[in-house]
């Protein structure tokens, strides 16, 4: 509740400040500021400190899980900030509204990742969304950030109707919006609960990238500002994945057996497109779109199999995922050559941010002693425990050798090719913060009980 | 208390020492120096082993144990010396002949620089090292060291001037047969321990181990060790390498390639001699193969021109008259040979060493010829050489020969008689060397003439002792019908070697067969005489081309072995490997890359498409749902 | 009864006739016109169940301002012309297929579902009442209903960012 | 009124809202039709909340029963309003910039 | 202690040495290093049998059921010792060849020595199967970095073929981890687990890719010559000499005793492929003109025999491949020391470039010979304990009845051996000088130092080996426990 509410003000302050202050540096400082406020805040109601008493009952659950993920995205969005704030500059002069529809996403992301009433979920996906197709479209002159922007908004707003129309049918089959209770009714559950359930699964499908319903994430990824790309493909599809987990875990878990092979033949597909489509990718920026998309393949493992690994596992892998795609970006931002012979000699140019970049391209692949492994090791655990699906898992694994090459390509590039890729010098903060944000991996990846932690103590 | 003989670990040690300090000090030490050290370190070994032999006379034997070599589960196999007559004798053997071939080689390779001699020295030592190792193991495994050391030895020496890509080949060739046959000893080892668990001797041929083996495993066995003993000693199939060998310093194939090495594979047989008698079907091959290399490699020798050749192709068909013996079960016989034959093949390389060196290289004795008016001594001591091998009585050959050709005649008087005409070719082909080399006029260019000399004493003196023993080394076995008790060698071998009853033929057959053979190779040698007193160079024609050509087995191996393999091999290396075990790899890889071209134009980027598509998965999901898995 | 009856199918054929002349019609202008035409037919629908606040609401923002909204940018963007250029055939064949799949799946798998022998309270009930409404709304609801203020004040915001000239 | 009309009903107009939305190559239209699902699940959540509230009204006189429903009814509404102004914000930047708003037109982020 | 201190000290040894930006430095740094962890090693085996100091556990994700638990066993003696010896030799061999961005490089190298460290001695799998990844990463950049000139494409498929292995294993790793009953990864639950048949093939198979490809065997070979070929010398020593033998320790110490009873009925498969291998790689070495290639070939063969005599499952077999592992390893890096030389002398590697050495180079000459003839088992050289042992394995296996069949083939290939390696030799050393190695130097001090060391190793183990062999009985003896078809009694 803390960060729901300070999210939602800070919003309106950031509104505010965009009118009054004409510095940018000053703005950029009061986001920061307030990202910082609100992460403590959230750290805060963790620790049992609620300063906002409102009854949320059957709407908003904080339960644990709920307020550890809104950590793991705020500190993410800090660290998003910290790193790639001032390249919002470059975007457009709405340079305020920008951070402005930054935390009312983050308002919605509270809602998402703690919703219990169906209503709510709505609600905060829209807002996500909403805010999510301007800052697509904030490039306003450049007609890939167009295109990109409507795009999402037609087929954003097109799996809106599909997902309303799911939670209409379930009403209609229950009666209630509330997740626990419609988990009731699962013994001969009617037609009704089915289809919308399926319909649900579709929408949040759509939400999270995930195959077949995932044709937007390339597109509106590789159209959007490199900057929001970054925050969207890291933050938000983290949010929405909890979301996703969540709404299935608590509405639908007693109708797992229902569901499940559809889980599995969506990670599949997901899994199988989003991998072989990245291997032929000339632009690092579109590969990683692609890379989202597989990433998204994983995670719905979790979901395929609804374990507590799965929840947990989820946790951080949102946490890795977040941090190696959010680091891989504000470099890729600097650079003003997308493609991957970009990339080439810029080991020898910029040691350091090649070493964290290489840091986090082997954690979004998946090499031990990096978080990324842990969190996919969690996924296939997950699926396997309890004589889960071993061919399923065995398809995934293949799937990740062939992630590595396309994540290998850019250390090739950066490592042991010689070339010109052009280079906007970094500041020194901002290599502190790449380093910081690769030990961060380098920790998770060794003593994940770090995030554990928090769940159960 | 301890045995004395617990220090007959001197014996090798004495050469392997020699060999490090040749061996490391070769650059900084005289050549004088090197060569005392090389020949003193093998002439203390000589007078200890005397001092053995003479503890063993006494009747002491002993089984000196050291170390444990590899100790695994149950298999134990000790680092262990055994020391009885078969050992103690072919020790005599090997440091004695050993000893004076190294005086001799002192003064032969004196040309070569200083630290090749010293290489060469330390080559000789280490030969000797493990072929005492080889006759002293008290169990497979430390004979098979020694028996692979040898070879190594062999291989070294052959390819002593390493120039020679030719000598190299030879070399090579040498240790790769002898491989093959190391593989099958090996195989026997492994054979004998699946069936027994030891490979000691004094274990596997106690009565109780050998009533477990049924009569399979003691084929099988015993054949596979024979195979072994075909490469060493140079049998049918694998004799080849031998003649070939003849590259290495004349010295060398005196003392590796007629006096010791070669004989390993009897001693092996002759060891394990109670095996044998178990297996009278590998009995039989060895007998046939002997002999049957004998005749060959004695056909062969008639139409070589190459002096060493001559005698190398002499050696194997020796060593087929030893394993004859050995397949008749006349063990003594044939261990008796081997000490008669070092004594006067040593002697016959020795010589046509000192000819060589006399004639500045020269091995054709097309261009040679009536060297006797300036190599007295070397022509003497040739002829007694030649005498003895022929087997005319009292020389050392006679005796042993007479004694195989006895044991070949109880066996199956067919046997007897092809050994008898071997015998006679022998006898004429050896003759013959010796009047186209000695006798005649001299054919040689004229520097070579002038430049003709009897070699220094070190050369000398060893061809004298060694003809005085082929002279005198017959008489330790006189046959039993000349001289009662007559016999020394099988009183001696006797607790090796069991003798089984006295020989079914009657004395005066025997003394028949005697006259025989003695007349006969007499009538040879008188032809040899006349055919090539005055030699004058032919070119061969017919049968004889085929002989010179020695019967193109050679040839034969390259085409049905070597060829074929190589081309597997280049069928591998440039098809296989390339098209199958990459392609598969990059198959897979090459399928991705396409498969991701492909995929990507699903991704059309058009809104309506995108829409479709979803919506007809949606469909699709839905009839699964309410239509199939109902 | 028999008077809702009547009424409920003449507003279904009305809504359904409509809703296909929006996809149907060339002129986008006319489309707009439909679709409200499908609007006022639905809040008659509301009507007949009794919601009578949904019914106004829907007239209000749909049929009035957002329609006419749509109207206005069609007008601006002078849209209004027979002349729209068509998809090839068989995509629209291909959609038009799709979409009749997926109705004609969804009422097969819905006509006999448990509930299909259960009745809509017409003309009574009054939960539809805008009192009714408005306490649950304000008690209940409330964080909802803040929420959604969010919603407005980001697409404020994210109307300015866009529309904006620079 | 018996549910399933409601229910059909409103798929129909579902599905026509889908249909056009593949048929059309107008972004207005498309988004018109978009507006036009929504609506059809606004009437079917209503039926449904009349539905519940009929099922316990005839046993509690004063239930308050599908009132939800027809809230969230109210909330689509809402946010459909939200999604319209940002929506047509889009599509009028696009005609700024491309001078139509035939989806056909964007294809420049592909493969 | 000890086993922590052996993967700490190369691992903190090698972070050290990226921020060295001197060359010579780093490399006296490395030295220093490595020679400390031999020097512990060392330790590690005078206090053998004192297990208390031998072992080392402590929590860490313990809520994965998994804990840092290490331990110096035998084996593990055994190999870390090798590890410990190549690094100092190698280093030593190097120290001419010099490399753009040295700190990088000798970093890379200690990282790996580490990695390998904890791959011998982890007794958790998860732990084993990190260290199994890290071992290989570092490997990855050396080879692309400072490699030959189609380094990066052959590396990359080195890569990405080893890793699909790996991952597959870590697949049967976590199948395994779902049947214990403790649901942890120690290496004595993962004993205990109990399998179906069925599970077991599986379980065999998802192992068996990764230890198959790493070795590799038969037919999974194909990255391994190119890799050899390209990776720079001191990267391929460490390859061949030590990390391929974790293939075969895997096969060992998670293979057999997790799922005996497919081991056993498999076992016949994997023998027939090893040995098939061995033929075809020699046969193939007889081709090659190029001496890393023909050195890579060879070590495929001699793998391939370790591999069969494994899966022969006897004691003689199991610790034949036990000090063969430790054996091959030192004489294969030998010969690449010598390749190593000969390369950066004339640049070349064409063996029909080459010729003559000897005149010019005895001592180099004589030092290969031996390493060659080591590399061939001959008798009182190290390698001939290991492979007389494994042959009899191999003949007395009780598993197969084509045991006789599996020797005489596997035998046919250390003729072969013999045939390439004297033709090696021939064709480099011996016969005249041509243009070229007219002007061979001999062997500097530091390579004489590395070759010394190797030579000297050959003879000691060659003479004693009874040595290594007692040192890797135990654990032989409680493996082939474990991996024994009868009802187990546990030790642990």
């Amino acid at each position: 509740m803390n960060a729901l509410i300070l999210s939602a003000l800070l919003g309106v302050i950031m509104m505010f400040s965009g009118i009054l202050l004409k510095d940018k540096k000053s703005i950029r400082g009061i986001a920061i500021a307030g990202m910082l406020l609100l992460l403590v805040m959230n750290v805060l109601e963790i620790c049992g400190t609620v300063f906002f008493k409102v009854n949320t009952e059957g709407l908003m659950v904080f339960d644990r899980y709920a307020l550890l993920f809104n950590t793991i995205a705020y500190l993410s969005t800090l660290i998003y900030l910290l790193l790639s704030a001032k390249d919002m500059e470059k975007v457009g002069v709405n340079y305020a509204e920008y951070f402005t529809l930054i935390f009312f996403i983050l308002c919605g992301i509270t809602l998402t990742s703690s919703f219990k009433s169906l209503l709510i979920l709505f609600l905060g996906i829209e807002i996500i969304s909403i805010p999510l197709y301007i800052l697509t479209g904030s490039d306003k002159r450049n007609l890939k950030s167009n295109e990109a922007s409507l795009k999402y908004f037609l087929l954003g707003a097109f799996s809106t109707g599909l997902m309303l129309m799911g939670i209409a049918l379930i009403y209609g089959a229950t009666g209630t919006f509330n997740t626990n209770f419609i988990n009731l009714y699962y013994e001969s559950p009617s037609a009704l609960l089915i289809a919308g359930m399926l319909l649900l699964l579709f929408s949040m499908s759509f939400k999270v990238s995930a195959a077949p319903f995932h044709f937007w994430t390339p597109d509106v990824y590789d159209g959007a500002p490199t900057v929001f790309t970054s925050f969207m493909a890291t933050i938000v599809k983290a949010a929405v994945f909890i979301a996703f987990i969540r709404l299935f875990d608590e509405a639908f878990g007693s109708l797992h057996a229902r569901w499940q092979l559809f889980a599995g033949i969506i990670t599949v597909a997901t899994l199988f497109i989003g991998n072989i489509t990245a291997v032929f990718q000339q632009s690092v920026k579109r590969m990683l779109a692609y890379s989202s998309i597989a990433q998204a393949g994983f995670m719905m493992l979790s979901l395929y199999s609804l374990n507590t690994d799965a929840k947990e596992g989820l946790l951080l892998y949102t946490a890795a995922y977040s941090f190696a795609t959010i680091g891989i970006f504000a470099v890729l931002i600097k650079m003003n050559d997308y493609t991957f012979d970009g990339f080439n000699g810029f080991a020898k140019k910029q040691p350091l941010l090649a070493a964290t970049t290489t840091i986090f391209l082997l954690s979004l692949a998946g090499i031990p002693l990096t978080a990324g492994f842990l969190s996919k090791f969690f996924m296939l655990k997950a699926a396997l425990a309890g004589g889960g699906n071993l061919w399923l898992v065995i398809f995934a694994v293949l799937m990740a050798a062939v992630s590595v090459y396309y994540y290998f390509r850019v250390i090739q590039a950066m490592y042991f090719k010689d070339g010109e890729g052009a280079f906007i010098q970094a500041s020194p903060f901002f290599k502190a913060t790449l380093v910081v944000l690769a030990a961060l991996i380098i920790l998770l990846g060794i003593y994940p009980e770090l995030l554990f932690y928090w769940i159960y103590f | 208390m301890q045995n004395v003989l617990q220090i007959v670990y001197l014996i090798p040690l004495l050469p392997l020492i020699g060999f490090l300090i040749n061996g490391l000090g070769r650059k900084h030490l005289s050549k004088s120096l090197i060569g005392i050290i090389g020949s003193g370190v093998v002439l203390a070994s000589f007078a200890i082993s005397i001092w053995v032999f003479l503890q063993v006379k006494g009747g002491n034997t002993h089984d000196a144990h050291y170390f444990d070599f590899i100790n695994v589960g149950s298999l134990k196999i000790p680092f262990e010396f055994k020391i009885d007559q078969l050992s103690s004798l072919f020790l005599l053997i090997i440091t004695g002949v050993g000893f004076l071939i190294h005086v001799y080689s002192t003064a032969y390779m004196h040309e070569e620089k200083t630290e090749h001699f010293g290489r060469y020295f330390a080559y000789l030592n280490l030969f000797i090292f493990s072929m005492l190792l080889l006759v002293m193991g008290s169990n497979f495994v430390i004979m098979f060291i020694g028996w692979e050391g040898v070879g190594l030895c062999s291989y070294l020496l052959i390819g002593y001037w390493f120039k020679n890509q030719e000598y190299n080949k030879a070399a090579n060739k040498a240790f790769i047969m002898n491989r093959i046959g190391d593989l099958a000893f090996l195989i026997a080892i492994f054979w004998i321990i699946n069936k027994l668990g030891t490979v000691s001797y004094s274990e596997v041929f106690t009565a109780a181990n050998l009533a477990k083996l049924n009569t399979t495993d003691v084929t099988v066995i015993t054949l596979l060790l024979f195979v072994g003993a075909t490469g060493k000693s140079a049998q049918i199939p694998l004799y080849t390498w031998l003649p070939d060998a003849m590259a290495g310093p004349t010295p060398v194939s005196a003392l590796i390639h007629a006096a010791t090495m070669v004989t390993a594979g009897i001693y092996m047989i002759a060891r394990s001699n109670l095996l044998y008698s178990l297996a009278p079907i590998t009995m039989d091959v060895v007998a046939y193969i002997g002999l049957a290399t004998a005749l060959l490699a004695a056909t062969i020798a008639l139409k070589q021109n190459d002096i060493k050749k001559v005698l190398a192709y002499s050696t194997v068909s020796q060593l087929g008259f030893m394993f004859l013996a050995l397949g008749c079960g006349a063990y003594t016989a044939a261990v008796f040979h081997v000490m008669t034959h070092a004594f006067f093949k040593a002697l016959m390389f020795l010589g046509s060493g000192s000819v060589i060196h006399a004639m500045g290289g020269e091995q054709d004795i097309r261009n040679m010829g009536g060297l006797s008016k300036k190599l007295k001594i070397t022509f003497i001591t040739f002829l007694i050489g030649c005498i003895a091998i022929a087997g005319i009585p009292p020389f050392s050959g006679f005796f042993s020969k007479d004694a195989i050709l006895l044991s070949a005649f109880e066996k199956n008087p067919v046997l007897y008689g092809i050994a008898l005409f071997t015998a006679l070719l022998t006898a004429f082909y050896m003759f013959r060397l010796l009047f186209i080399t000695f006798t005649g006029k001299f054919r040689g260019t004229h520097d070579q003439e002038h430049h003709l000399h009897e070699g220094p004493a070190a050369m000398t003196i060893p061809l004298i002792i060694l003809a005085v023993l082929s002279i005198i080394g017959g008489f330790v076995g006189i046959p039993e019908v000349l001289m009662h008790g007559g016999d020394k060698l099988v009183e001696f071998l006797s607790p090796v070697i069991p003798v089984h009853g006295p020989s079914t033929v009657s004395h005066s057959t025997e003394l028949m067969l005697m006259g025989l053979s003695t007349g006969l190779v007499v009538i040879m040698i008188i032809f040899a005489w006349f055919k090539f007193k005055n030699y004058q160079r032919t070119e061969e024609t017919g049968f004889g081309k085929v002989l010179e050509n020695k019967w193109y087995v050679d040839e034969l191996y390259e085409k049905i072995i070597l060829k074929p393999l190589n081309w597997l091999g280049s069928f591998f290396n440039n098809v296989f490997e390339k098209s199958v075990v990459d392609g598969l790899v990059n198959g897979v890889g090459r399928m991705v890359n396409y498969s991701s071209r492909q995929l990507r134009l699903l991704q059309s980027g058009q809104v309506g498409n995108y829409v479709l598509l979803m919506v007809i998965s949606m469909v699709l999901i839905f009839v699964l749902q309410f239509f199939i898995r109902k | 009864m028999a008077i809702m009856q009547i009424l409920f199918w003449l507003l279904s054929v009305v809504a359904l006739f409509s809703a296909l002349m929006v996809i149907t019609s060339k002129n986008p202008v006319y489309s707009v016109l439909w679709l409200i035409v499908t609007f006022f037919s639905i809040s008659g629908h509301y009507i007949l169940l009794n919601a009578q606040f949904l019914a106004i609401v829907n007239i209000i923002v749909y049929a009035g301002a957002i329609m006419v909204l749509f109207l206005f940018v069609i007008m601006l963007m002078n849209l209004n012309k027979e002349t729209e250029p068509q998809k090839n055939r068989w995509l629209k064949m291909a959609g038009a297929v799709a979409g009749g799949c997926l109705l004609l799946v969804l009422v097969a798998a819905l006509k006999d579902s448990n509930i299909q022998n259960q009745e809509a309270l017409v003309n009574e009930g009054n939960i539809g009442l805008i009192k009714n409404l408005g306490k649950e709304l304000f008690t209940t609801y409330v964080v909802p209903f803040e929420i959604s203020s969010i919603l407005f004040l980001s697409a404020m915001v994210g109307a300015v960012v866009i529309g904006k000239k620079e | 009124m018996p549910i399933n009309y409601y229910i059909f009903l409103s798929i129909a107009l579902f599905a026509i809202g889908i249909v056009g939305v593949l048929t059309r190559r107008n972004a207005i239209i498309i988004f018109m039709c978009i507006e036009l699902m929504l609506n059809a699940v606004n009437l079917l959540l209503v039926a449904f909340s009349k539905m519940h509230h009929k099922v316990v009204l005839a046993t509690d006189a004063a239930t308050t029963v599908g009132t939800d429903g027809q809230l969230f009814v109210f909330f689509i509404m809402v946010v459909a309003a939200a999604e319209v102004s940002v929506g047509l914000a889009i599509i009028v930047m696009m005609y700024r910039n491309i001078h139509s708003v035939d989806v056909n037109f964007l294809n420049r982020l592909k493969h | 202690m000890v086993p922590v201190l052996l993967i700490l000290i190369p691992l903190l040894g090698g972070l050290a040495s990226f921020f060295i930006k001197n060359e010579k430095a780093v490399r006296s740094w490395v030295l220093f290093a490595s020679l400390v962890t031999l020097s512990i090693s060392i330790f590690g085996l005078t206090i053998f049998n004192s297990s208390g100091y031998l072992q080392h556990q402590c929590q860490w994700l313990q809520s994965l059921g998994a804990s840092f638990s290490v331990k110096l066993d035998g084996m593990g003696q055994l190999l870390c010792l090798l590890n410990a010896i190549a690094y100092p030799v190698v280093i030593l061999a190097t120290w001419k060849s010099s490399y753009t961005r040295s700190h990088n490089f000798f970093g890379l190298m200690l990282l790996a020595q580490a990695g390998m460290m904890g791959v011998f001695l982890s007794m958790d799998a998860l732990l084993f199967y990190f260290f199994w990844e890290l071992a290989l990463i570092p490997m990855y950049f050396l080879c692309s970095q400072w490699g030959g000139e189609r380094r990066i494409a052959v590396t990359f498929k080195f890569f990405i073929y080893t890793f699909i292995g790996s991952l597959l294993m870590l697949i049967g790793i976590l199948f395994v981890y779902s049947r214990t009953e403790a649901h942890t990864f120690s290496i004595a639950s993962f004993y205990d687990a109990v399998l179906s048949d069925k599970e077991q093939f599986l379980v065999f198979w998802l192992f068996f890719a990764a230890f198959a490809i790493k070795m590799p065997i038969f037919p999974f070979h194909t990255w391994q010559p190119d890799t050899y070929e390209q990776a720079p010398t001191a990267t391929t020593m460490i390859l061949s000499g030590v990390m391929v033998k974790m293939g075969v320790f895997g096969l060992i110490r998670w293979l057999l005793p997790v799922v005996p009873m497919a081991s056993f009925q498999l076992g016949n498969y994997v023998t027939t492929f090893a040995i098939i291998g061995m033929i075809y790689a020699s046969l193939i070495a007889i081709q090659q003109n190029d001496l890393k290639r023909l050195v890579a070939y060879s070590s495929i063969a001699h793998i391939g025999l370790m591999c069969a005599a494994v899966f022969s499952e006897n004691s003689s077999g199991m610790q034949g491949t036990m000090i063969q592992m430790f054996n091959h390893g030192i004489n294969i890096i030998g010969l690449w020391i010598v390749v190593e030389i000969i390369e950066r002398q004339f640049g070349t590697r064409k063996i029909s470039d080459l010729g003559g050495l000897a005149q010019k180079a005895p001592v180099m000459a004589i030092l290969l010979v031996i390493v060659a003839l080591a590399n061939i088992a001959l008798p009182l050289t190290n390698a001939f304990a290991g492979e007389f042992l494994m042959f009899n394995g191999l003949f007395n296996s009780l598993g197969s009845k084509y045991s006789l069949w599996f020797t005489v083939s596997a035998g046919i290939s250390i003729i072969l051996a013999a045939v390439y390696t004297l033709n090696m030799i021939r064709k480099v050393f011996y016969g005249n000088t041509n243009t070229l190695t007219e002007a061979v130097t001999d062997v500097a001090i530091t390579e004489k130092i590395a070759l010394g060391i190797i030579v000297l190793l050959i003879f000691i183990f060659g003479v004693y080996p009874q040595a290594l062999i007692d040192l890797t009985e135990k654990i032989s003896v409680y493996i082939l426990g474990e991996a024994s078809l009868l009802p187990k009694v546990r030790t642990h």
